[in-house]
């Protein structure tokens, strides 16, 4: 399952839709917002496209890497230091592939799916990841 | 014809989430883009530089798929096209 | 914590006890009993030197890959298709080095820790990673 | 001197998990082997090859330090000594 929420994420529940009888391996991999004084973090989704991107990363992850579940869960809105904001659950025959497959889907969705953090601290505002335009 | 304009990020809070805007008929991206940035001063200076060219950091998407602005600019937008505008993804 | 535990492995706590402050990133390897013809999977330790190689293992990995938190649970006894052998969880402040220690983890408990498996299923029995010695 | 010798997987069926062994002063790990062997016929056949020598797959911690059973058959054990016969390893 693919989806991008207001709501908390809830991994175990990802983990055990992703564990099955031909699966060895189960590899997840979840962000969380780390404290570089950092009070809140706002993510913001383009969420049509986002979505559309998560379901092909997913399906060139599922075919490169012979996984037998794949479970993303991205977070927006305000989120505080130490929660979620990505879930990645990778199942697969064997650990090489669960772990590669997993590696793949979080580079890939960084790169890739239209999404956007705003770090609110001590240090004021800014989003994540260009120059602040010299108009702001 | 009318084009549904998004904004994400740091565009979206200077031109606000979505709004419709109608152009002439035959209008490429970059007129679109012009027209924007004649009405809207924070937002001519966050996405253009002074000479006019549109900054490397402006990110752009005609119907959920993305546009080179170097290259795509000249391209004509079809009547019920949706453009977004955004900044460098960071996601995850 | 590293664990050697009879009861069944409780991931969500485990990845809770991994979740800081300072962590953006936490990696989870679960391994599980994959059905290749399998009913059961019996798995025995040397529970003392696993312990002991485990906490060796941990301390490299903590070092080599900086990372915040390490927990290890290996489970022994009998288990059923599907269920947890082992969970691995790692956090850092970055996702390369939470997923390069989670593997280190497993791949060196793979080749040091002293456990073992032994499958039962529809052709006999076998002990896992070594031909059956002529006696048996 | 009085040796505790642990055996686990393969080993353990054949030798049971854990025994106390009575061996003269001085005497090495290849000694200890030897009179496990001599008693115990399934345990030869699973540890030696027909010449008589240890089987690689075979493996040895004395006090949960593993020996090399190709260097150290020779090494003498010391009264209170653990040693720990085993198969090759297959956790995770």
């Amino acid at each position: 399952m693919i989806e991008i929420t207001e709501e908390e994420i809830y991994l175990p529940e990802m983990i055990e839709r992703a564990r099955s009888k031909d699966a060895g391996a189960i590899v997840t991999f979840l962000g969380t917002v780390r404290d570089d004084g950092i009070e809140m973090l706002e993510v913001e989704a383009f969420r049509e496209a986002a979505l559309a991107e998560l379901r092909a990363i997913e399906k060139e992850a599922m075919s490169r890497f012979s996984l037998k579940a794949v479970e993303v869960a991205h977070r927006t809105g305000s989120l505080a230091v130490g929660e979620s904001i990505v879930a990645i659950v990778c199942s697969a025959g064997h650990r090489q592939e669960a772990f590669s497959g997993c590696r793949y889907i979080i580079d890939e969705l960084k790169k890739r799916a239209p999404l956007w953090k705003k770090e609110r601290g001590v240090r004021g505002e800014r989003w994540v990841g260009h120059d602040e335009p010299a108009g702001k | 014809m009318r084009i549904v304009v998004l904004a994400f990020a740091n565009f979206r809070e200077i031109l606000g989430k979505k709004r419709e805007m109608e152009i002439k008929e035959g209008a490429t991206i970059g007129d679109l883009l012009g027209e924007l940035a004649a009405a809207n001063q924070p937002f001519r200076v966050a996405a253009f530089d002074d000479s006019g060219a549109l900054r490397d950091y402006v990110l752009i998407m005609v119907n959920r798929k993305r546009v080179s602005p170097a290259l795509e600019l000249s391209r004509p937008l079809q009547d019920g096209d949706e453009l977004a505008i955004f900044p460098p993804l960071a996601g995850g």
